[in-house]
């Protein structure tokens, strides 16, 4: 809901590094209202962006003052396990980790969704197609051992890693609701569990 | 209570120094380049061009006319070489229009046929699998050509200029935008290359080498279907077919592309 | 169908009743001839498969080449080719063990056609593709392993 | 239906005739669902032959393991050019196709 709320506000404001004239951005604006249409569980106003969204919509980051004020935000959006548990089942989250669907207009509910982590980061020993748009997570577990400031910042991290860096290019799973508390732990399962196959050949 | 920051510099740091870079990924990329190669002899986008050519010739719609005298920017049924010059700003419309947008122009006005017809249909059904049959036609007369987008018209720069703003617009729920992916050098998904499209030569292996063929479903996909599919994986709101979004990246990807070498149809994993 | 048409042809009149038939648009010239091995297509495994093919106990030959990519992005379409070098080769078949059916198509050469034949098969995972070869009345077989990986998002 | 043309490539260098043919067909397996988890009912070419000149080059059976739009190469001793090279499908469905090319 809150992001519907912002909506209002960076409908017709620039992006503060933006260089053109704000006439150009206002008919930008116009441009994309008419090319886009709702589908399916695709709506519309999806194409709302967020405060931070339009900081980060342009060929440099913003500022490091901006870049520090959208993190020290995004990190208060932060709700860890209200039962302390961390961690769940690593195979349900190797599983999550793996699927990359969900949230499109060809998905028929926006809650069933995975993780895609695969899309971006090498994570197992066995699974050799990967992406490299994240950082290699191989061994996660067993190089950063599981300390509770190591536990605590991952489970941030995968929450909302606009937290910890402005313009991440990770989705805020948990901030936007693409996964459940529930499928959070078992990925940090399948992180920190000696027996996943992240950390075991 | 935890200092996230100094959690961040621990976990950067245990990474950089102890995961090596992943060697094995390489030789995996020359499998499956090699896998590439062995496709391109055969690519099944000639046998959606030649049903293209027909339809290029047959007289259709309300005018029973054909397309023959379909005028995509080098004179009327001038073909050759076309697509690689498009998008382009034409005077008769007065608007930008890219290969699918500009087809639906001389459809309408050669033949009669409703461009709602075509912006309607599902993928590669009804008038989109017409469309789709002759982009294929199209673009084989442009391969090997080079690309040579005319950015002199201020609607063409306009136009450029809304697309990089497109570009970089990152919105819904995963704060996605084209950057996201196509902004970086030497990325992949999964085992899948991205080209850097912010520059001209990943623009040109991009832009170049679509429309294609794509094995994985079997399918013809047109420019505009790409970019359709590119904002479903971004979890985006649908762009309406041929719109002035889609039109506007095409500008902006084509002219940065300008100068690189077309190869289309293409075939695509 | 097909056992008709095998019957048309050993009465001896069959040359003219299958022109006749091509003429009309019937049939496809040439097509009479094959008769496609329902057995061999449905049986899953490959020992079923081969047994259903007479090809029992094919040797290893390297005179067998079965050429492909080590690894395959998509496995809707996986390259592969076949060449024999063993004189009189009258029978390539092209077998992926993992897949539901084993066979996924035979050629049958006639004198003057090189044994030597390229396609594209599907393959449902990572798999030991097989070329079989038959020569005179032994059969000979060549194997590679072609790994299936997944390529872009959405998977 | 209507069946849709194939693509034939024949060229003959120092007496041996190379064909590339692609065949525009769906190759479905059978074991695919649609969206509403119905069965799509297999379709797919079952033989296929070629000719030259009339005489039979190649006799193939496919099964549904062959990918959609078929690609098919091969050689054969002999041909000239401006011979014709004949491919004729059939498929599960008893539908059939036959196109030819002239030799390069």
């Amino acid at each position: 809901m809150k992001k519907i709320s912002t909506l209002a506000f960076c409908l017709f404001a620039m992006p503060a590094a933006w260089a053109g004239s704000e006439d150009t951005y206002a008919e930008f604006k116009a441009m994309m209202d008419r090319s886009f249409k709702t589908t399916g569980i695709a709506a519309k106003h999806r194409m709302y962006q967020l405060d931070f969204q339009k900081a980060c919509s342009q060929d440099k980051q913003p500022a490091k003052a901006e870049m520090a004020r959208i993190e020290a935000e995004q990190l208060k959006t932060i709700r860890y396990p209200a039962d302390g548990k961390y961690f769940g089942n690593w195979k349900e989250g190797e599983k999550i980790a793996v699927s990359g669907r969900g949230l499109t207009w060809t998905d028929k509910t926006p809650h069933d969704n995975g993780g895609g982590c695969y899309n971006c980061h090498q994570m197992s020993h066995h699974e050799v197609s990967y992406g490299t748009i994240g950082p290699s997570l191989l061994e996660y577990g067993k190089l950063r051992g599981n300390a509770d400031d190591v536990v605590r910042y991952t489970w941030g991290k995968i929450y909302n890693a606009k937290a910890f860096n402005a313009c991440s290019n990770m989705p805020r799973n948990g901030d936007a609701e693409i996964l459940t508390e529930q499928q959070i732990k078992d990925l940090m399962a399948f992180l920190f569990d000696p027996a996943s196959p992240v950390n075991k050949k | 209570m935890v200092n996230p920051q100094k959690s961040i510099r621990l976990a950067l740091l245990a990474g950089l120094a102890v995961v090596p870079l992943a060697q094995a990924g390489d030789e995996l990329l020359d499998g499956i380049n090699a896998y590439r190669e062995a496709l391109a002899d055969g690519n099944p986008s000639e046998l959606v061009a030649a049903e293209g050519e027909e339809l290029w010739k047959m007289p259709r719609g309300p005018k029973n006319a054909s397309l023959e005298q379909c005028d995509l920017g080098l004179g009327p049924g001038v073909i050759k070489g076309a697509s690689a010059q498009l998008p382009r700003f034409f005077k008769d419309t007065g608007k930008v229009q890219d290969l699918e947008t500009r087809l639906m122009t001389c459809m309408e006005t050669l033949q009669g046929i409703d461009p709602q017809a075509v912006v309607k249909a599902g993928w590669l059904k009804g008038e989109k699998e017409k469309m789709a049959a002759l982009v294929a036609y199209v673009v084989t007369a442009s391969n090997g050509h080079k690309i040579r987008i005319d950015m002199r018209p201020p609607e063409m720069k306009k136009m450029y200029e809304m697309g990089k703003l497109a570009f970089y617009y990152r919105t819904g729920p995963m704060d996605f935008s084209c950057a996201t992916c196509h902004g970086d050098q030497g990325k992949r998904i999964r085992m899948q290359e991205l080209p850097d499209l912010r520059t001209q030569a990943g623009a040109a292996s991009g832009w170049g080498s679509w429309p294609a063929y794509r094995v994985s479903n079997g399918q013809f996909w047109t420019m505009q279907h790409r970019l359709n599919d590119c904002f479903r994986q971004q979890r985006t709101a649908e762009p309406i077919y041929g719109s002035d979004a889609t039109i506007a990246l095409s500008v902006y990807l084509a002219a940065t592309a300008n100068g690189g070498k077309v190869v289309t149809p293409g075939i695509k994993r | 169908m097909n056992k008709q048409r095998r019957n048309v042809l050993k009465t001896g009149t069959g040359a003219a009743v299958l022109g006749a038939l091509a003429a009309a648009g019937l049939i496809a010239p040439g097509i009479a001839l094959a008769d496609w091995n329902k057995a061999a297509f449905e049986a899953k495994s490959m020992a079923d498969t081969l047994k259903a093919l007479g090809a029992t106990q094919p040797a290893d030959s390297k005179d067998v080449q079965l050429t492909g990519p080590d690894i395959a992005e998509n496995g809707a379409v996986v390259p592969v080719g076949v060449t024999s070098a063993i004189a009189g080769t009258t029978m390539i078949a092209i077998l992926i063990d993992k897949n539901p059916n084993a066979l996924a198509g035979s050629f049958k050469l006639p004198e003057g056609t090189e044994a030597n034949v390229q396609t594209r098969v599907k393959m449902g995972q990572t798999s030991n593709v097989y070329a079989l070869v038959k020569a005179g009345d032994k059969f000979y077989m060549a194997t590679k392993e072609i790994k299936v990986t997944l390529g872009g998002c959405g998977g | 239906m209507a069946t849709k043309p194939m693509r034939i490539r024949a060229a003959v260098k120092d007496g041996v005739t190379e064909v590339k043919a692609l065949i525009a067909h769906e190759m479905e397996t059978g074991q695919r669902k649609d969206a509403n988890g119905a069965v799509i009912p297999a379709w797919f070419i079952t033989e296929l032959t070629a000719t030259h000149n009339g005489k039979l080059v190649l006799s193939s059976e496919f099964g549904t393991a062959i990918s959609k739009n078929p690609y098919l190469a091969f050689r054969f001793k002999g041909g000239a050019a401006g011979d014709k090279v004949a491919i004729s499908w059939k498929d599960n469905k008893g539908e059939s196709r036959t196109d030819e090319a002239a030799i390069a």
